[in-house]
């Protein structure tokens, strides 16, 4: 968020010298982002958004109008974010749709990806561009995201649509948690709204800058660079797919298209009713998307723990974060596999945080990915936070926490039996429940029974 | 100079006083512990992978068979997991049945972690009372859900079987006889010199400590941390009752002691009132799909079982088996701390303190 | 007949009747060991509100323990491998042979006595001694690192409280002059000497209970913490005599007990003498008993340090204070 | 001649006690012969060692703790052994012998004093 709010303001000073310099490392990163690494959460998205099409298309048909909301609410888009990360998170668990998703947007996608990566400040220097002043600068970030790729017209489109897309998102993912149905009618949504969301998207984009400028005034904020990321990511398909075949590429990655559909759909909305209406409507949609997820008591302390890392740690550190509404609105941390153990460090002696007791540890085999899941909890502060980290599934390492808790020494080595993931700088991981000559993890998707009896 | 070596001795996995087949291998000098190392897995039946396979309704007889002592919890934790990522309400009348079952399940955990804890101090009496007034439990339980040990008794959206005709004037008159008998328990042990020379002051760890260890229950409020998941992130109908949260400050076995002996008062406390307000009559099962499906994500809850906080996660991909499921084990964590708190003394104490940590290899082991 | 017997000059006849007298005892003291271990049983089981050994030889379970002994009769014999198969044969004779043998100098009645040696007192406390040796020796034969830790906690134990249970007794012996059990019987109709030593006999009460190995001081075989001590590796009738020695020396020292400090065979008044004084030693020896059942099912057990600890710096002060205490007041106003 | 036949026909009583003694176990041991079975198997003669093979031997030089109380018991026993005599015969020996039987238990007890301060009495 941070760096978005950077990105803002950075484009107030030079939009456009941001914009160029966004493009320019947008495309690279674009070409870069095939592989989700961006730096910057909003990157991730982008990629996410990109390689994830379909949740963020899902989440956007509903959130296009969170997403207006977003821009009234700040603290509503700080949830937003959330729920872009959300969204994100959903991306990737999409992320095999996604891939090859990708591939297709790529191309076209090429610049929004980018965007994606610097898409809080290209978007902000695009937006600038756009005219679109500070409180363009945030819808701009999205719309840069969008704009980047399809630059000025097509972007402007994408980026309104992408900023809704990713607040309808959020939205969706905060609100609704049905995540899935919205995905799917996003796809859906998607599919009708690939085609028109190229022509719409103009006006859109033109809506989007109004919308931008009303959204970024409000959203102005961090949350709306969150939102923005994963409406970026998604505007960022639909760019792809609106600049090379919106039609096209929207087929090609459903879940991109439908992400983008979605947005296109709130597009098309905007587009008939032109882009200020659009927006209004959007607006108006959005509220109530907000509200539903404002209801959340713990935003507070999720921003307040995103606010203190991202002060100390750098804006970089967590990959995402938001409320799961599935787990009793626990405030979720979702940390890079190089500063997890940096984080949870923090976490646990930082004063306002001060997270001193680990109440669970373990993994989670996804196929795709490993996952290692910590619950924390501070008695000072009574307050709870989940921890989680994606490693790589083929060499399962990561730092061990035990350090820092000295209650994660077994549920490590649980963790390590069962899964194979390996925690450096644990004192003794050893296998502690299937014994050293035990051949193979159960818990693995993988895992076949080595001795056939058992 | 004379020499002396030390002697590694393997206390379990059959050994009387590790209440099941744990294993610790203990280096000493003389009787005195120098090192001490746990090893666990003797029980290990790997309930988490079997129930990826299940149903979430299959899954629950699993449950029972971790925590043996109060499987009513167990059974809750998981129910509580599924309810709370699909949202379902209880009825209040199954709400009620829960709590009951679960606090009399408390209750008779508590007996038996009092009876077996003196009898592995040595004194035989105490443990059979403690077994007597737990067998009038486990015939409620009996009653309640058609089995003594193994209740599976909760399911999603509810209970299995409503109580039966009288059950809760059962509870009801077992409440004063049970605190009658707890008067008795403390007449006979609690001021017993042999008793308070073994356990004062023996397994002593700080605040601090507990809380770096990830302890939970009463393990941890014996240092005085004032925490039950029942009081201050009250699930089910906690929030109703009126009861205490006990602890103590000495964190030493003593404590640990008198933290469990005086929670069965106040479960007490809450069976009193549940038999109150127990609702007439009403639906012990909310409106569930045939096919329990949890919603795609993931959940974490926990909640307070006699042994510490037993939690639930659940990753679902929306299919009607879990996609990863976890039990947080309390007995698995309480136990980390014993190698720590080992050495230096001797193997009486060894007794003492495992003893006092109050651990259930079924659980232990998951 | 018994006294002609004493005065005729030993020889081969002599020792052929003792030895048919002597059977008549050891057989008594079976029966009393059968039964002590089901009164045991059936006073813990009526404690613990339960009923104790009901099936075998009617409600009362008459014949439970005859019933254990044929079945540990007919358990296979196992030697560890790793064992010293001698040591670990004759531990278990070394231990029980001392506790038979102290029944010789006890004065059942005033007529009912086998050996009436001057220093039987003295005698009970040496041959008693030697069966530190059998409890050690089983520890160490085994092999075993429980049956190590447990012999060897018995030999501290024992040796500790060795000294606090003499000492206790040398009290009674100011008073009579004697060691003489007889004697010491005899000395005591005019007021038992739990009343004129009550130290003396609580010291030594307290120390009788360690010697036995008995709750709460039964940690050379606490089987909660070394499972069963010295012990854990025998099994069947070597097992039962490592039992049997326990239960014996139980008699053994009740019978002293109430010797040295109940009055033995007197009647607690004069009025009651016309019930022979083989009743009284039978009521007063069964409370005796009794007691050491009752601190069984109360009492946990202490911890080996304190229990150390007790012995050197509690009861072996106390004993000694009361030595002198009794001699002086013996001096003072006697 | 009857008190020497008296005196030893009380020992010889002691004598009979100690063969049956003896006997017993033997007679015992060797007639269950005959009842009990004989199964040999390996696990059976392994040393229990709370159910996993046994390691590390278990005879090691040991703490010197035990050894330590044993001198202790060798000290006060003789001592106790001296109080015996002195009981018995107080009567006839008077207040001189106690006041020298006190000096006696005195330095002894500075003894223990001075194990009790070198904190050689403690187990642990």
């Amino acid at each position: 968020m941070s760096g978005e709010k950077d990105l803002d303001q950075l484009k107030k000073e030079a939009v456009a010298k941001a914009k160029a310099e966004a493009i320019a490392k947008r495309q690279a990163k674009a070409a870069g982002e095939g592989a989700p690494k961006q730096e910057d959460k909003p990157a991730e998205q982008a990629l996410s958004q990109d390689t994830h099409p379909v949740e963020p298309a899902q989440t956007a048909g509903t959130p296009a109008e969170d997403g207006a909301d977003l821009a009234k609410k700040k603290a509503a888009a700080a949830a937003k974010a959330k729920a872009a990360a959300l969204a994100k998170k959903k991306r990737e668990g999409i992320e095999e749709e996604e891939a090859p998703a990708p591939v297709e947007t790529t191309p076209a996608s090429a610049q929004p990806s980018e965007d994606g990566d610097d898409l809080a400040k290209k978007k902000a220097a695009a937006v600038a561009k756009a005219k679109a002043a500070a409180a363009a600068k945030r819808k701009a970030m999205e719309l840069a995201g969008e704009s980047t790729p399809a630059e000025e017209t097509p972007a402007a489109q994408t980026s309104d649509e992408a900023d809704d897309l990713a607040k309808k998102k959020a939205a969706a993912v905060a609100k609704a948690k049905a995540a899935a149905a919205a995905k799917r009618k996003a796809m859906e949504l998607a599919g009708e709204s690939t085609p028109a969301e190229e022509t719409p998207a103009v006006d859109a984009s033109d809506d989007g800058d109004d919308l931008a400028k009303k959204k970024a005034a409000a959203v102005a904020k961090a949350k709306a660079a969150a939102a923005a990321k994963a409406k970026a990511a998604a505007t960022a398909k639909a760019k792809a797919a609106g600049t090379g075949d919106a039609d096209t590429a929207a087929g090609g990655d459903d879940e991109k298209a439908k992400a983008k559909a979605a947005a296109v759909a709130k597009a098309k909305a905007a587009a008939a009713a032109k882009a200020k209406a659009a927006g209004a409507a959007k607006g108006g949609d959005v509220s109530p998307a907000d509200t539903a997820e404002k209801p959340s008591a713990n935003q507070p302390f999720l921003d307040k723990y995103r606010k203190v890392i991202e002060e100390n740690l750098g804006a970089d550190v967590l990959e995402d974060s938001y409320i799961n509404k599935l787990s009793k609105d626990v405030p979720t941390l979702v940390a890079k596999k190089d500063t997890y153990f940096k984080v949870a460090q923090f976490l646990k002696y930082n004063e306002l945080l001060g997270f001193d007791y680990l109440s669970e540890l373990h993994g989670t085999d996804f196929v795709t990915h490993m996952e290692v899941y910590v619950h924390l909890f501070s008695y000072k502060n009574r307050q709870s936070v989940a921890l989680k980290v994606k490693i790589d599934r083929d060499e399962p390492t990561i730092e061990s926490l035990q350090p820092i808790w000295a209650g994660a020494n077994w549920p490590e080595c649980e963790a390590y039996d069962l899964l194979g993931i390996k925690f450096t700088g644990h004192p003794n991981l050893h296998r502690i429940m299937l014994g050293e000559d035990w051949v193979g993890h159960p818990l693995r998707k993988d895992y076949e029974p080595y001795d056939v009896e058992v | 100079m004379i020499r002396t070596e030390e002697m590694l001795l393997n206390v379990g996995p059959q050994h009387p006083s590790t209440h099941g087949v744990f294993r610790l291998v203990v280096k000493i000098d003389g009787e005195i512990i120098t090192e001490a190392t746990p090893v666990i897995g003797y029980l290990h039946r790997g309930t988490e992978k079997l129930a990826e396979d299940l149903q979430y309704t299959q899954i629950i007889p699993y449950t029972d068979r971790m925590d043996y002592l109060s499987a009513m919890t167990n059974n809750y934790v998981i129910c509580h997991a599924v309810e709370t990522m699909m949202g379902i309400q209880i009825p209040e009348r199954a709400d009620f049945l829960r709590v009951m079952a679960m606090e009399l399940g408390r209750i008779a955990s508590h007996l038996v972690a009092w009876g077996t804890y003196i009898l592995d101090l040595g004194a035989t009496s105490p443990f059979i009372y403690a077994f007597r007034d737990r067998e009038m439990i486990i015939n409620m339980l009996n009653e309640l859900s058609g089995a003594r040990l193994t209740f599976n008794y909760m399911r999603v959206g509810g209970v299995k079987w409503d109580a039966p005709e009288g059950w809760v004037d059962g509870v009801r008159e077992f409440v004063p006889y049970l605190r009658e008998q707890l008067k008795g328990y403390h007449n006979l042990v609690s001021g017993n010199e042999i008793f308070l020379d073994r356990v004062k002051g023996v397994g002593v760890y700080s605040k601090e400590e507990a809380i770096n260890y990830s302890l939970s229950g009463p393990n941890l409020r014996s240092t005085g941390v004032k925490w039950d998941l029942r009081k201050d992130e009250p699930y089910s109908i906690y929030d109703r009752f009126d009861f205490n949260v006990i602890t103590r400050e000495e964190g030493d076995c003593l404590a640990r002691y008198h933290v469990r002996l005086e929670e069965i008062e106040e479960s007490l406390k809450i069976l009193e009132q549940a038999c109150e307000q127990f609702p007439a009559e009403g639906e012990i099962m909310a409106k569930v799909p045939k096919i329990i499906k949890a919603p795609k994500g993931e959940a974490f809850v926990r909640i307070e079982s006699p042994r510490g906080e037993i939690g639930c996660y659940i990753s679902s991909d929306g299919k009607k088996e879990p996609y990863r499921l976890k039990f947080r084990r309390p007995s698995f964590y309480n136990l980390q701390i014993l190698p720590k708190l080992l050495v230096g003394e001797n193997i009486a104490n060894l007794i003492a303190i495992l003893g006092a940590v109050d651990i259930v290899l079924g659980e232990v082991d998951g | 007949m018994i006294e002609e017997l004493l005065q005729s000059s030993p020889g081969l006849m002599n020792f052929g009747i003792f030895f048919l007298l002597a059977v008549v005892l050891l057989l008594v003291v079976l029966g009393f060991v059968t039964y002590a271990i089901l009164a045991e049983r059936k006073v813990l089981g009526y404690m613990q509100a339960r009923h104790g050994p009901n099936q075998l030889g009617g409600k009362w379970g008459l014949l439970q323990t005859v019933a254990d002994v044929l079945k540990l009769l007919i358990k296979e014999d196992v030697i560890p491998k790793a064992a010293d198969r001698p040591l670990f044969i004759i531990a278990p004779i070394i231990a029980f042979t001392p506790a038979f043998m102290v029944l010789a100098t006890i004065p059942f009645t005033d007529k009912f006595q086998f050996a009436d040696i001057g220093v039987g007192l003295l005698y009970y406390i040496a041959v008693s001694g030697m069966t530190i040796f059998g409890m050690v020796l089983g520890g160490w034969a085994s092999n075993n690192k429980y049956a190590l830790l447990g012999g060897m906690r018995a030999g501290a134990q024992m040796i500790s409280y060795e000294i606090p249970l003499v000492m206790s007794v040398l009290g009674v012996i100011l008073l009579t002059g004697s060691l003489n059990l007889t004697d010491i019987v005899v000395q005591q109709e005019h007021g038992w000497f739990i009343l004129y030593q009550p130290i003396a006999f609580i010291v030594f009460f307290i120390a009788s209970i360690a010697e036995l190995n008995r709750t709460p001081f039964d940690l050379p075989e606490s089987e909660n913490e070394l499972v069963a001590g010295y012990f854990v590796e025998y099994s069947g009738f070597r097992w039962a005599f490592f039992m049997l020695t326990e239960y014996v020396y139980m008699f053994a020292m009740s019978s002293l007990i109430t010797v040295i400090f109940l009055g033995g065979w007197l009647p607690p008044l004069d009025i009651l003498g016309f019930i022979p004084g083989a009743v009284w030693f039978a009521l007063k020896f069964c409370v005796v008993v009794f007691v050491y059942m009752w601190l069984r099912a109360t009492l946990p057990r202490f911890r080996i340090d304190r229990l150390m600890e007790f012995a050197w710096k509690v009861l072996f002060p106390v004993a000694l204070a009361n030595i002198f205490l009794t001699a002086l007041i013996k001096t003072l106003f006697f | 001649m009857e008190l020497l036949n008296l005196y030893q026909n009380n020992y010889l009583i002691v004598f009979v006690f100690l063969c049956l003694g003896v006997l017993l176990p033997l007679v015992a041991l060797f007639l269950g012969k005959f009842l009990r079975p004989h199964k040999p198997s390996v696990e059976k003669y392994t040393t229990y060692e709370s159910g996993i093979d046994p390691f590390h031997d278990s005879r090691v030089q040991f703490n010197v703790r035990y050894y330590i109380f044993a001198l202790m018991f060798v000290i006060f026993d003789v001592e106790t052994v001296f109080l015996y005599p002195w009981a018995v015969a107080y009567d006839k020996l008077g207040v001189f012998a106690l006041i020298e039987m006190l000096i006696f238990v005195i330095m002894l007890l500075i003894g223990l004093i001075y194990a009790w301060k070198k904190k050689v009495l403690r187990w642990t």
